[in-house]
């Protein structure tokens, strides 16, 4: 009886829309990256000035144009899509770990450590993040692996506090308590009880945060403090596509496709994931 | 001195007793203190690590060491940094944030004329984006799993897609090129609030939407949901009186989170719409390393997310009697 | 009659001439100022303040003749005594607070002579002075209103002798300025002259499309198509007085070798890339220069574009394949960053591996040159408001100069010292025009073009004569 | 099967003329109603067929196991199944309010059936504490019905709101419409509830399970409560309970589900004296009886009757349960003291404290069940807990196989929760969602390092699950796949895998159903003598203690003020608590006179100020191994 209602679950799944455009964004976008190499080898570099702007859908050398340099907006939409991922996805993991660790101690052991979290993330939220950002990166210089670095310093706060909520509202929890009588270990606890029943948020938050993340790596090109211009991304051809809309749309409205369907997929798979993490299918999705 | 410290503390808890909204809140001003002093502390050792204003000031023309000397001099730069910090923190006391290296105009003044524009904008954004999301997520909660509910949440993915300035520039294109209709930047009349709030609403509005759902629907499985329904309330009253008002917590503490990371959005949104507010002055600040701005804006700014994060406590009790009671 | 309103990238802050550097200042604030000599939109010197003026003393003395009547705003006299009292103040204490004093420091003092004559006390030879006196620091204050209100009020009220006067300042928001009918050189014909501070050019773009300015200053390359499109706009491209190179590192790298140097500079096709990229809005140069900068020298060509020589070079030079060339640029100039990625590509047909590094412009400027931590190139625009090649050539090639954080030359530090005593105007040109061809021999830089200036245009406005430094003034302009 | 073809079905009821006459009668009559939940494959019918009338003025009760369609039948009268996700897929639901035309609410239009819900028809649920809306004040949850079925301005709702709370018998009603439902206790929010409902006079009044979450003597209060409005405004009632005894207590009529279906529907006296289907028999068989084993020394295991395909059969033996063994007692409590500091000044400076357990002592002997009785709040668990080490103990001392805690090493401590486990009240609770039950049977032996091989453990889990009575594959399953019963039985096995000494039941069989409970309770005794285990019983159910206890303590505000052995406690009560705690057990006996006395008040709050200790009661021996407390004057003001 389970079992047939583990397939008839999963098929409902299967069936809901949500999963289906998850998968197809997340693998098409995956998978077009991954062999971006194979695909274009020149990583969308090949330059020519004289056939700079061609519009989308007229030639089958530049299905979706060229951009202002000639060069050609699918192969950069496809290959820019390993920096936005890279970026997105990095830094989300780096904040996740982090803030997971630190919130997780936090909750269970509360005490200083979660004194010091908490001041340190009314400190966070206090300070504007894009002045942060702007003066973190002039402080250290510009880059993808600063741009993470910077994303994760500025983030791991956020799964901190989650976190901690989480496990303050789970601590207490019978199943915990029930666990402890047992004679279960403080370590053992945190790692197989507390942390599956966090994953279900954490994963909904992460999967906005990647495209939070691949969005703010637009801002900062937008504000000039974006990574090398020769690597595309999608944030950075977004925002260096903003002086042609109006004689060029094709310049930045297909990276900025690229990056709603990744969101989109990202997170339709999130929340998707976040059913599946959760045996009982009781939390509202 | 000594004998009188305990009677002191006694009255204190007495007091305390009377009303146990007034312990907490002088906790959190405290707090708001000590978050205020910290932010202004890191931006001010921050921002002097990452350049000379001296430099920026000369226009990185024909300048010797000396000028630079002197201008240094004349701003009180060459002082040791916890000296030219605790001068800050004195002016602030008195609401004197100095005076901008950039002309020399003063601080507050240029924050007196920035924070209203900017305060203004948030709110009407975040009030936009409330009116939008609520009954949007609502909507979607009540038809949880049918398609309205899978379009309101697709739409709202789609609102979280686009870089805020983009968006913002698109809007631009369709309302004051294509249309006519509103001026593209500036802040004059009421109109042209019209788009910089509607860009801000947008990117918060595909937030909230999904947490009004989320809470909609674990408020909806309540039994006095039920109970409220037995009764024979109408709809409307049962999700608008009593669903909403218990989902309002997450929704308050959310945009309370928010206001700070709003502000981050504005520095952006006010570039595009040419916005005369804080974050144009914050960001020109940091281009210029003019210190005493930086300082003074961000410290006002931070005075702002913290109360309103106050607020947001408060509001709790306003909206939870459980909360204002214990 | 009528309202003008232009819109500049960035708000001053302060209209006290002695405050700034910006162009921007000047876009609006030369309209409120006149200084001893006056520049036109032709770039000629000719009479302002001063109606004329001889060198004394074997060049140590300058003596200016004032002009009569002529009356500030605020209806004090402009006589020597403000003369004396503007270049005190620049020289003086208030001056050392501000950029502009380094300017002016060959002057050691004024002396009044009488009522409507002036002397300059010179310190030292110094052949640009004329023209400085045209613009920002030089022009002339008033006295008695700076005393008596003191220079932090001033700042935010200032009053000058120009053609229009102050009438209200909003911060960041916007300067408006109102005809001064007495003034020396007639009426102006605009009522109101409104300038706005708007630092996104796509945002300038729109409001000049929505008809709310009449003259937009920032027209990043890639909008000028999209104001040539519009049926109410027009397009004003001019050449301008800023210069694009990319610097070259003479200490480390490949670039050490100033046959890999030339060979870079040959490498890359930079008329495709003005063609392409600037849309023909620029001219190539042979040196860090315009044609308008005195000590240009129009028999000087650039080295021509030749990538198989290059290639070739590169070889010899036993440069191996895949060398990196990092470009350090500045991050929020949205032209230069297709040029340089134009420029990337031609470094990469080279068989090198170029990358670009953007930065902040103050970390750049602070840090990135002056510290010797850039790569191979950086991005220099140099914007020569003298039109004096001096002013460029010192700051760039001098040893020991911020700009130079890599070459020292003994004979380029001569040849820059030498011009520097020279008051014969032919002599200075040639030694000038010497330096720049040592330059370009020793290939110091890739020489990228001269930038027009743009200006977008609402078709209403008549009679505006651009000019190419952006320091404009609307004494004849109307609008419809 | 479909009982109700079965000529015996007519037995001692209506002849069929009769039946049409109360039909016409009838306030509410539900014929043949079907819910279904779910479409497709997976579609779940949740109530088939299920008809009965419901006479004005009488009380009819819906009794059957969870799950059994109860609540889901009552939803749908109301048509409140189209918030759940459930449809009504045939039947009708005729109502008669004013005995005129029968209107089918199934067909009602959502204008017509707001006008009913509330007005005409009421209802209270379960679950007192969050069946009120906690931002609204008890005024204005009350007001709002007067308002809209009533049409009552706001000051004249509110003076109605008043009247109906002193109906209630709520003290200071004045205050308490402007008081918020979390600061009151859950039997006065039960009694708010009951006001709300009944504030339009309404003709049907639907109770669902309106006492199973309160205590006994809170319980005792409401049901007179009920009796008596019902008395004076002729309203109808559909009480829905499992609790046999309450429907003794209430019913006029009584209508038996299972599994969706209604399998038998009599008048209250003849359900109870000949139970026809076979489930009812067993439900009634499984109904545990005050005073069953009087005169017997020890607790004895009976069969249970168990349904089994649509046939009830008895399951287990008659088996005395002389298991102790009084020679050396395994645990010695001796004067455990558990305080909790709440209310802290802004300094940190303790206010106020719970007194949760005072100076408790008792002891618990190998092979003896010990219950602990008492009320909510008494400090039963707190004892248990503190036993468990999962709270600190203020003072006193406990002793293990001899053995001081306080003097124990942190590794010894670590082992004695393997020697004494804990079940909690909530199965479900209790269970980590996220994890395979075998996953949780098998923790203890992981972290206590017994069994290390994989295999020689999971072979160990599926001993276990046999042992409980369930099947080796359900250790692949998730708590949400079992049903409470089962549930209890997955956390009996884990508290089993450590092979503890002492089991310390915290309201373990509580929440369960009769059937489900009866089995449990077997269950428990069975490993009891099989394991020579002892127990600590925590519960509030006075007939499950007698039923299975060697001795009982019985608890009041954090002390003990009797203690003796099951016989003694239940025979010979000494003090007025235990009395009143024993009257107020509903009887499953609809013959029997009912109670009298009448309980009233609530008891007081362990909270004190710092520095106002409680005073101690001081014990005295009635007979050998009796205790009692002598009673103090504010005890006895409270009782
Ligand atoms: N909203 C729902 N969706 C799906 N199934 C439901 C829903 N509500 C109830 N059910 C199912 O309908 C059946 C009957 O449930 P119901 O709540 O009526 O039982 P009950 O007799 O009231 O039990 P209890 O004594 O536990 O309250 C159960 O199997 C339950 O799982
Ligand atoms: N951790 C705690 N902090 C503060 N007070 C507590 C805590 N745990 C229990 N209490 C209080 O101690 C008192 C005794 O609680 P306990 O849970 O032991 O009662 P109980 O007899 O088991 O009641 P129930 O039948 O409701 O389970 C109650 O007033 C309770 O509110
Ligand atoms: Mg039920
Ligand atoms: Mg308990």
């Amino acid at each position: 009886m389970a079992a047939a209602q583990a397939v008839s679950s999963a098929r409902r799944h299967f069936r809901s829309l949500e999963l289906v455009l998850g998968l197809l964004l997340t693998v098409g976008m995956g998978l077009a990256v991954l062999f971006s190499g194979i695909l274009f080898p020149d990583g969308g570099e090949s330059m020519d000035l004289m056939a700079r702007l061609t519009p989308p859908f007229q030639s089958l050398a530049h299905p979706l144009g060229t951009d202002p340099l000639g060069r050609d907006v699918l192969a950069r939409v496809i290959v820019g899509g390993q920096i936005s991922l890279t970026v997105g996805v990095l830094s989300v993991v780096g904040a996740v770990i982090v803030g997971t660790i630190v919130g997780l101690v936090a909750g269970y052991y509360r005490g200083i450590a979660e004194v010091l979290l908490m001041r340190f993330a009314d400190i966070q939220l206090a300070l504007p993040f894009i002045l942060l950002a702007i003066m973190f990166l002039a402080i250290l210089g510009t880059g993808i692996d600063k741009i993470i670095f910077f994303m994760v310093v500025a983030q791991w706060v956020q799964y901190a506090r989650l976190v901690r909520g989480s496990v303050l509202a789970l601590r207490d929890r019978e199943f915990i308590l029930s666990a402890r009588a047992i004679g279960v270990g403080n370590g053992r606890i945190i790692f197989t009880h507390i942390l599956p029943n966090v994953l279900g948020p954490i994963v909904i938050l992460m999967t906005l945060n990647v495209a939070n993340n691949i969005l703010l790596e637009s801002s900062l090109t937008f504000l000039g403090l974006g990574v090398d211009p020769l690597i595309p991304s999608w944030g950075g051809m977004l925002a260096d596509g903003r002086t042609y809309l109006q004689t060029a749309w094709w310049v930045s409205v297909f990276p900025g496709l690229a990056i709603m369907f990744t969101v989109l997929g990202l997170n339709l798979l999130g929340d998707w994931l976040r059913d599946l993490l959760d045996p009982t299918g009781q939390t509202s999705r | 001195m000594q004998d009188q410290a305990p009677r002191q503390r006694g009255r204190f808890s007495e007091s305390k007793k009377d009303h146990p909204m007034a312990g907490f809140i002088l906790k959190r001003l405290l707090q708001a203190v000590f978050v205020v002093l910290a932010v202004t502390l890191i931006v001010s050792f921050a921002i002097r690590l990452s350049g000379d204003p001296a430099i920026m000031l000369m226009g990185g023309g024909n300048v010797t060491e000396q000028d630079l000397q002197n201008i240094r001099q004349a701003l009180g730069l060459e002082r040791p940094f916890f000296v030219q910090y605790l001068d800050f923190l004195e002016g602030m006391i008195t609401g004197d944030f100095g005076k901008s290296f950039m002309g020399g105009t003063p601080v507050s003044m240029l924050i007196a004329n920035a924070l209203p524009a900017t305060l203004l904008l948030a709110f009407t954004s975040l009030i936009v984006s409330i009116v939008l999301s609520v009954p949007l997520g609502v909507y979607a909660a009540v038809n949880r799993g049918r398609w309205p509910d899978q379009m309101i949440r697709i739409l709202s993915l789609v609102g979280l897609s686009f870089p805020n300035f983009w968006l913002a520039i698109m809007m631009v294109l369709l309302f004051s090129i294509v249309l006519g209709l509103l001026p593209p930047s500036g802040m004059e009349g009421p109109e042209s609030f019209v788009m910089p709030a509607l860009t801000m609403a947008i990117i918060l509005t595909a937030t909230n939407v999904r947490l009004v759902r989320t809470s909609m629907l674990e408020t909806l499985s309540q039994q006095y949901i039920m109970v409220a329904r037995s009764k024979g309330l109408r709809d409307r009253v049962v999700l608008y009186k009593h669903a909403l008002r218990n989902s309002a917590i997450p929704l308050v503490t959310y945009i309370g989170l928010q206001f700070g990371g709003l502000i981050g959005g504005i520095v952006i949104i006010e570039r595009v719409f040419n916005w005369p507010g804080m974050g144009t002055l914050a960001f020109d600040a940091i281009s210029n390393r003019d210190y005493p701005v930086l300082q003074g804006t961000i410290t006002v700014l931070a005075l702002f997310i913290v109360l309103i994060n106050l607020l947001v406590d408060i509001a709790y009790g306003l909206i939870d009697p459980r909360i204002r009671t214990e | 009659a009528g309202t003008l309103t232009t819109a500049v990238a960035i708000d001053p802050g302060s209209w006290d001439p002695i405050d700034t550097f910006l162009v921007d200042w000047s876009s609006a604030a030369n309209n409120i100022f006149d200084g001893l000599t006056a520049r036109g939109a032709d770039m000629k010197l000719k009479p302002g303040l001063a109606t004329s003026w001889e060198f004394l003393d074997n060049n140590s003395r300058i003596r200016f003749k004032l002009r009569q009547n002529v009356k500030f705003h605020n209806g004090e006299p402009f006589n020597a005594e403000a003369v004396k009292f503007t270049f005190d103040r620049l020289l003086g204490e208030e001056g050392r607070k501000g950029p502009q004093q380094s300017n002016y420091n060959s002057i050691d003092h004024v002396e009044v002579v009488d009522d409507s004559t002036v002397d300059f006390v010179m310190k030292q030879p110094d052949p640009v002075l004329l023209t400085k006196l045209a613009g920002y620091g030089g022009m002339i204050v008033p006295p008695k209103y700076i005393q008596e209100k003191g220079d932090a009020y001033f700042n935010m009220n200032p009053v000058g002798t120009g053609p229009f006067k102050f009438a209200e300042y909003t911060p960041k928001v916007s300067l408006t300025l109102e005809a001064f009918p007495e003034h020396w050189g007639g009426a102006p014909k605009l009522d109101k002259v409104v300038t706005r501070f708007i630092s996104e050019a796509n945002t300038q773009v729109a409001e000049l499309q929505a008809g709310r300015i009449d003259v937009a200053t920032l027209i990043p390359f890639g909008l000028a198509p999209t104001v040539e499109k519009s049926p109410n706009l027009s397009l004003i491209s001019i050449t301008g007085p800023t210069v694009v190179a990319l610097r070259l590192n003479t200490k480390e790298g490949i670039t050490k070798d100033v046959n890999v140097r030339k060979a870079l500079i040959m490498g890359i096709d930079r008329d495709a890339i003005i063609k392409a990229v600037l849309l023909g809005h620029a001219k190539p140069i042979a040196s860090f220069q315009s044609d308008l900068s005195f000590g240009y020298d129009p028999s000087m060509k650039p080295l021509p574009f030749d990538l198989a020589k290059a290639k070739q070079m590169l070889q010899q030079a036993k440069v191996p394949a895949g060398a990196p060339v990092r470009i350090d640029f500045r991050g929020n100039d949205a032209t230069f960053r297709e040029v340089a990625q134009a420029a990337a590509g031609f470094l990469q047909a080279l068989g090198l591996k170029p990358s670009l590094q953007p930065h902040e412009p103050p970390v750049l400027l602070n840090d990135i040159i002056p510290n010797g931590k850039t790569g191979e190139a950086w991005h220099n625009a140099w914007g020569g408001w003298t039109f004096d090649y001096d002013n460029t050539a010192y700051l760039m090639y001098h040893s020991g100069e911020k700009w130079n954080p890599y070459d020292n030359d003994p004979k380029l530090n001569a040849l820059l010292e030498k011009q520097r005593t020279m008051y014969d105007v032919k002599e200075r040109e040639k030694v000038l025009q010497e330096i720049a061809r040592y330059v370009a021999d020793q290939a110091l830089e890739i020489p990228l073009y001269n930038q027009n200036t743009l200006y977008g245009v609402n078709k209403r406005v008549k009679n505006f004569d651009a000019p190419s430094d952006r320091r404009f003034r609307f004494t004849e302009t109307t609008v419809e | 099967m479909h009982v109700s073809s079965a000529p015996s079905r007519e037995h001692g009821w209506m002849s069929d003329t009769a039946n049409r006459r109360s039909q016409d009668q009838a306030l509410l009559s539900v014929r043949s109603l079907s819910v279904e939940f779910g479409k497709g494959e997976g579609a779940f019918r949740a109530v088939k067929d299920v008809s009965f009338d419901v006479q004005p003025g009488k009380t009819l009760a819906v009794v059957g196991e969870s799950g059994s369609g109860k609540s889901v039948t009552s939803l749908a009268i109301m048509r409140l199944t189209d918030y759940t996700g459930g449809r009504i897929t045939g039947g009708q639901v005729l109502f008669r309010p004013d005995g005129g035309e029968a209107r089918d609410l199934v067909k009602a239009s959502d204008a017509k059936l707001r006008e009913i819900r509330g007005n005409d028809i009421a209802m209270i649920f379960q679950e007192p504490m969050t069946s009120l809306n906690p931002v609204f004040t008890i005024g204005n949850q009350i007001s709002e019905t007067l308002i809209l079925h009533q049409g009552l301005g706001g000051r004249d709702a509110r003076q109605r709101a008043k009247e109906l709370l002193q109906k209630v018998r709520l003290p200071d009603a004045d205050k308490l419409l402007d008081r918020y439902p979390h600061q009151l206790s859950g039997g006065m929010r039960q009694r708010v509830m009951i006001a709300m409902a009944l504030a339009c006079n309404p003709k049907l009044l639907i109770a669902d399970e309106p006492t199973t979450a309160l205590d006994v003597t809170i319980q005792a209060q409401i049901l007179n409560i009920i009796r008596d409005l019902q008395q004076e405004m002729g309203t109808a009632v559909i009480f829905i309970t499992h609790d046999m005894g309450v429907v003794a207590e209430m019913a006029d009529d009584v209508v038996v589900m299972w599994k969706g279906e209604k399998v038998e529907q009599a008048p209250v006296r003849d359900i109870f004296a000949a139970p026809q289907h076979p489930y009812t028999r067993a439900l009634l068989s499984a109904v545990p009886r005050l005073g069953s084993l009087k005169g017997q020394p020890f607790p004895k295991r009976t069969p249970v009757m168990v349904m089994d395909g649509g046939v009830a059969k008895p399951v287990g033996e008659t088996h005395e349960q002389n298991t102790a063994d009084y020679t050396k007692p395994i645990l010695q409590v001796d004067k455990l003291t558990t305080r909790f500091d709440v209310g802290k000044t802004f300094f940190g400076r303790v206010t106020h404290r719970v007194h949760a357990v005072e100076e408790v002592s008792f002891d618990i002997y190998p092979g003896e069940t010990l219950a602990l009785v008492g009320e909510s709040g008494s400090g039963k668990s707190t004892i248990g807990r503190t036993l468990q080490q999962l709270v600190e103990p203020t003072g006193g001392t406990v002793r293990f196989d001899g053995r001081d805690m306080a003097a124990m090493s942190q590794g010894e401590r670590r082992r004695l929760r393997q020697e004494i486990q804990y079940i909690f009240q909530d199965p479900f609770a209790s269970l980590d969602p996220r994890h395979t039950v075998g996953y949780s049977i098998a923790e203890p032996i992981i972290v206590h390092g017994l069994i290390n091989d994989r295999k020689e453990r999971d072979r160990r889990v599926h001993e276990l699950l046999e042992q409980v009575g369930l099947q080796p594959q359900h250790a692949k399953r998730y708590p949400h796949e079992f049903s409470g019963g089962q549930r209890q039985r997955v956390c009996i096995a884990r508290a089993l895998a450590s092979n503890p000494k002492l089991v310390i039941a915290d309201e373990s069989v509580s929440a369960l159903d009769v059937s489900i409970q009866a089995q449990i309770v077997n269950l428990l005794m069975e490993l009891q003598e099989r394991k020579r285990l002892s127990y600590l019983f925590i519960t509030h159910d006075m007939a499950v203690v007698e039923k299975i206890s060697h001795r009982v303590a019985v608890m009041y505000l954090g002390q003990i003020v009797e203690l003796g052995t099951r016989r003694a406690i239940f025979e010979n009560p000494q003090h007025s608590y235990t009395r009143k705690l024993l009257s107020a057990v509903p009887i499953a006996d609809p013959q029997r006179e009912r109670a009298k006395t009448r309980i009233e008040g609530e008891i007081p709050s362990p909270v004190r100020p710092v520095g106002q200790e409680p005073a101690i009661h001081r014990m005295r021996e009635v007979e050998p191994g009796h205790w009692v407390a002598i009673e103090t004057d504010q005890l006895r003001g409270a009782a």
